[in-house]
């Protein structure tokens, strides 16, 4: 005998403690469990790229940090790399270096936040959270050495950074590359082997790897389905060619991979982080750029491996002060696209896990 | 795997809890206890100096915002000065472009100061003489090196939390 | 002391008075319900604070430690708040269930207080079927949560609704079970006589039943790693989530003072309850209550939540068993060994219990076959 | 390193096969014609030393009196990559084919583009306005939108 049930239709959000901003995920559910879904976004549509294309290029640099505000240096590093492309700038040495150890800090900061908030959606009462937070304070605290702000940091400039590193810098970020791998070793001792977190991680929200790569799914998550693809490695930008690391990367594709794929990229940007404070060379941060730039007419794109996959900005000129147009890669909102197909199926928890283990954005989701 | 799944994990996960319970609390006592910001603090107000100020707007056109309203005209000596500065906090991003873009380096700053609350929004426009330093604002390092030396040095929770042994 | 409850009459018990209390019955039974009342209260309002400061200590951060010394009187602010919020009532709810579901589910709470003793003879009523009444009232709770969720008529409210009755059915057969072995022991239901046949604590001798009541009293109470009835981070809050004003501080005592008498049960059936040496009974128990609190709010901070069918596969695959093993055991004991020397008996519980264990998480696997660890 | 595929060797395999389809061939990129453009992307996509299998991103110019719509195509078995464009000259109503059979990747931004430039994806499973409500009036990213609208 089976007994008739009717499904009935929830929204999940716009506010909702964990859609980790203002996302809207209308589901269909039969019981627990999830036979539909439909993801509503645009809460957070502000027309960024419509806005930039009304100022001049500088001043899209902080429009930059609004994108994804929890790794805005990340953003700034591909939009600057952009106009350089275009505009023929070349950048120093020095500066290079700088860019990379703030990149690599960041993606060390937007990870802490990502795990952080994966555990608190599986319902730990914030304590991996408040330690990886704990982190993620120092690596912001640094961050505002250099920049004076804690969130959005408006950095980067073309042909450098802003500032140079002041004097204090090395020692606490010495400090801080010494301690964070015995911090990531406390975090997988916390939830890496929880019995309860693996039930809850292992084999849910699988995507296959031909799912991952058809639906042009980026960064973390296209690892953990066993796709060796770094744009620091297959695309090296910048000076990433000079760096050993490795490309941590999972097999299944579930949501427990892609914590442990962000995990060990941790450990990666450590590994970078203390080859690139041995190497540091001396000289300008800042090439000679004027302030009203005007690239030639053109078209780039540069793309860089963000936290949260492929950022990438294509700018096309027109000879002007201001850009003709604008476009964001945004990989929180392309990998979103992944969801659908891995939540149908699954119970109105494991929806929230899946969701919370794709690590979004929703300043980057919306624009 | 072997004997791995048998409620280890979270007993490793208690003892780790278990052992903050003996670390010292992350957080500080807010108004009581404060900590250095950081030397280039981007603080949340402009301070304006009319005495070196050429009147070129070059910091109301780096503006991404506009929040910069800045009317000038010609003296009697053919000077440019400035009639009113208008900047508007509530807009302000604090994004510091105006500050790099002064020509002349030392006619507007970012203050050190990061608290800044008004009841109104109206109150959070200022102009001209409210610009100016006073003894309640004081002036950032941002893109001034040389006041960035006079600061103190900010506190960094690296430093804070290090208590003896390597992660503490 | 086993005729005890065949002869129960209910006039008689609740005409016992314990010896050295002044006055007649009514006296008697109004004084001791405000003291009551008033220790519950006050033990919640301890209980909150002692929750958020060991949490903030866990966290690495303080807690609350503003108002009143150490932020002694934090919840007591909390709830002045709470009170002199508005109180919605969402136009489409079933408004009389709306209402009385606070109720329901505070009052059985307070109801089973009347039988747990506080120290030798301080106790409301020392009713000869003390436990019965304890699981037969404490179960009502969920009718009013079950109420909350359906009046609100709203969502989440009727998942996290559901979600209790689930969870309650599934872990109220091993608690009780694991309850039986104590009453095994004891040879009778009453608290007060369970409390003094604990030469040596009940831990010692029950660590089975202890375990799988602990577990258990941690889902009745929606504590983590259960709390998937108020699951913030998929069902928001729950059963709760349209009460506001004094209908949601009814809720959050109900919920308070449910954990306030788990933790007493837990004291009193597994730790000896009141007695102890040196200090006052009182004490003892209060010390053995926050104790336990204390392991409550360690897990809480730790662990992540079980999704429900993880939760109910954990009820009926894992605990019931144990509790079946145990209650077997413990009479076997009882019926062919009953002089064995009690060290003897505790070292082998514990041997029984850690075996257990190991052989039942190999086979079992939270989540069936679709999830394999 | 990726390597961006020149154009005009790809031009020269396309042209076997789709002799009209190639509007011009640049350094950086490849403009074809809207018609083909879905064969020629399943023909970029399933041919095996080309095999571009990631699509990288979709995004579209407004050049006041056509529409450019650019494809970037990466493998990530072979590691290069190649810029397909594609002009669409009825400013009145834009239509182009959807990639979406192809790349699943490409529904949102497809919705997106259709959202604030107003191109018509044909096949498109879903097209409906992702970011703006489905009342809005117009397409605020063409260059005739202007930044103040009353929307």
């Amino acid at each position: 005998m089976t007994l008739k049930t009717e499904p009935f239709v929830i929204n999940l959000g716009p506010v909702h403690p964990s859609t980790h901003g203002v996302f809207r995920l209308r589901a269909t559910l039969d019981g627990e469990v999830v036979m539909d879904i439909e993801p509503i976004i645009g809460y957070l549509h502000r027309g960024i790229e419509k806005i930039a294309e009304g100022r001049n290029y500088k001043q899209d640099i902080p429009l930059t940090d609004r994108l994804d505000y929890v790794a805005s240096m990340s953003n700034n590093l591909p939009y600057v790399m952009a106009v350089e492309k275009l505009a023929e700038i070349a950048v120093p040495e020095r500066a290079e270096y700088i860019r990379i150890i703030m990149a690599e800090m960041q993606r060390i900061a937007s990870h802490l936040l990502a795990v952080g908030s994966l555990a608190n959606d599986l319902g730990t009462f914030f304590t991996p959270f408040q330690y990886m937070f704990r982190e993620r304070e120092k690596i912001v605290d640094l961050f505002e050495m250099v920049c004076g702000q804690r969130l959005l940091y408006n950095y980067m400039r073309f042909g450098g950074v802003s500032h140079d590193i002041p004097d204090e810098f090395i020692p606490a970020l010495c400090k801080l590359v010494s301690t964070m791998p015995g911090f990531i070793d406390e975090y997988d001792q916390l939830l890496a082997e929880n019995e309860i977190l693996l039930a809850r991680l292992k084999g849910v929200g699988i995507l296959p790897k031909e799912l991952a790569i058809n639906s042009s799914v980026s960064g973390p998550m296209l690892r953990a389905s066993g796709v060796e693809w770094d744009i620091r490695k297959v695309d090296s930008y910048s000076v990433y060619d000079r760096f050993n690391f490795d490309i941590p990367t999972e097999v299944i594709g579930d949501c427990y991979d892609r914590y442990r794929v962000r995990i060990q990229e941790m450990r990666q940007s450590v590994r970078i982080l203390e080859q690139a404070i041995e190497q540091l060379p001396p000289g300008e941060v800042l090439a000679k750029v004027s302030p009203r730039l005007k690239p030639p007419v053109g078209e780039a794109y540069a793309h860089i491996e963000a936290p949260k996959g492929e950022l990438g900005f294509y700018l096309v000129s027109d000879n002007s002060e201001k850009p003709y147009r604008l476009h964001i890669r945004a990989p929180s909102l392309i990998n979103l696209t992944a969801l659908r197909e891995m939540v149908i199926g699954w119970k109105l928890a494991d929806a929230i896990v899946i969701f919370g283990s794709i690590d979004i954005c929703l300043g980057e989701v919306d624009r | 795997m072997g004997f791995r799944r048998y409620g280890n994990g979270i007993a490793k996960g208690m003892a780790l809890t278990f052992k903050h319970l003996f670390r010292k609390p992350i957080t500080t006592q807010y108004p009581e206890e404060r900590l250095n910001v950081s030397r280039r603090t981007r603080g949340t107000q402009i301070i304006w100096n009319r005495d070196t100020c050429i009147a070129c707007s070059a910091c109301a056109r780096a503006c991404p915002i506009g929040c910069i309203d800045m009317s000038t005209s010609r003296g009697e000596d053919k000077k440019l000065k400035v009639d009113n500065i208008t900047i508007d906090f509530g807009l302000c991003i604090f994004c510091g472009l105006c500050v790099e873009a002064c020509p002349v380096g030392n006619a507007i700053f970012l203050s050190y100061n990061w608290e800044y609350a008004e009841y109104q929004r109206s109150k959070l426009v200022l102009s001209n003489d409210e610009l100016l330093y006073s003894n309640t604002k004081q002036v950032s390092g941002y893109y001034h090196p040389d006041v960035e030396k006079t600061l103190p040095e900010q506190t960094l929770l690296v430093n804070r939390t290090n208590r003896g042994k390597p992660w503490d | 002391m086993q005729t005890s409850v065949t002869s129960f009459n209910p006039t008689f018990a609740f005409n016992t008075l314990p010896p050295d209390w002044p006055g007649n019955f009514w006296l008697h039974w109004l004084v001791f319900t405000i003291i009551l009342i008033a220790f519950i209260i006050v033990s919640v309002i301890m209980f909150i604070w002692f929750e958020r400061r060991l949490i903030g200590r866990f966290q690495i951060r303080l807690g609350p430690n503003r108002v009143g010394p150490f932020g002694l009187f934090q919840a007591i602010a909390d709830v002045i708040k709470i009170l002199t919020k508005e109180d919605i009532v969402p136009q489409k709810a079933d408004k009389v269930v709306f209402w009385l579901a606070p109720l329901v589910a505070l009052v059985p709470v307070l109801m089973v207080f009347a039988v747990v003793p506080l120290q030798s003879g301080a106790m409301l009523v020392d009713l000869n079927i003390g436990i019965l009444y304890v699981v037969a009232l404490s179960s009502i709770v969920s009718i009013g949560i079950f109420m909350a969720g359906w009046g609100s008529n709203n969502k989440y409210s009727i998942i996290g609704a559901m979600r209790d009755v689930a969870q309650l059915i599934s872990y109220e057969i091993p608690l009780v079970l694991s309850i039986v072995g104590v009453v095994l022991l004891t040879g009778s239901l009453s608290l007060t006589e369970i409390v003094g046949a604990q030469n040596i604590p009940f831990i010692l001798l029950q660590p089975i039943g202890f375990f799988v009541f602990f577990i258990g009293s941690l889902a009745e109470i929606n504590r983590c790693p259960f709390d998937l009835v108020e699951a913030e981070s998929e069902i928001i809050a729950g059963y709760n989530i349209e009460f506001s004003g004094s209908k949601f501080a009814t809720f959050f005592l109900a919920e308070y003072s449910e954990a306030v008498l788990l933790s007493a049960l837990t004291a009193t059936l597994f730790l000896g309850g009141w007695s102890g040496p040196l200090l006052p009974p009182i004490l003892w128990l209060l010390i053995k209550m926050f104790a336990v609190f204390a392991i409550i709010i360690w897990i809480r901070s730790t662990l992540p939540r079980f999704r429900i069918d993880q939760m109910m596969a954990f009820a009926w695959k894992f605990l019931l068993p144990l509790a079946l093993i145990n209650l077997l055991l413990t009479s076997l004991q009882i019926v062919f060994w009953p002089e064995a020397s009690s060290w003897i008996i505790v070292l082998l519980s514990f041997a029984i219990l850690v075996a257990l264990i190991l052989v039942w998480s190999k086979s079992f696997k939270p989540g069936g076959n679709k999830v394999g660890i | 390193m990726t390597v961006a595929l020149s154009s005009s060797e790809i031009a020269d395999r396309l042209k076997n096969q789709f002799p009209e389809a190639i509007t011009e061939t640049k350094k950086e990129c490849l403009i074809i014609k809207g018609d083909f453009l879905l064969d020629i992307a399943s023909f970029l996509k399933n041919t095996p030393d080309l095999e571009f299998n990631y699509l990288s991103y979709i995004t579209c110019v407004d050049y006041k009196d056509y529409f450019e719509l650019v494809y970037q195509l990466v493998s990530t078995k072979h590691n290069h990559s190649l810029v397909l464009k594609t002009q669409c000259r009825q400013p009145e109503e834009p239509i182009v084919d959807s990639m979406v059979d192809l790349w699943k990747g490409a529904d949102f931004q497809e919705r997106e583009i259709y959202d604030l430039m107003g191109i018509t994806f044909k096949g498109h499973p879903n097209l409906k306005r992702i970011f703006l409500w489905d009342g809005f009036q117009g397409h605020p990213l063409r260059k005739d939108n202007s930044n103040d609208t009353e929307n």
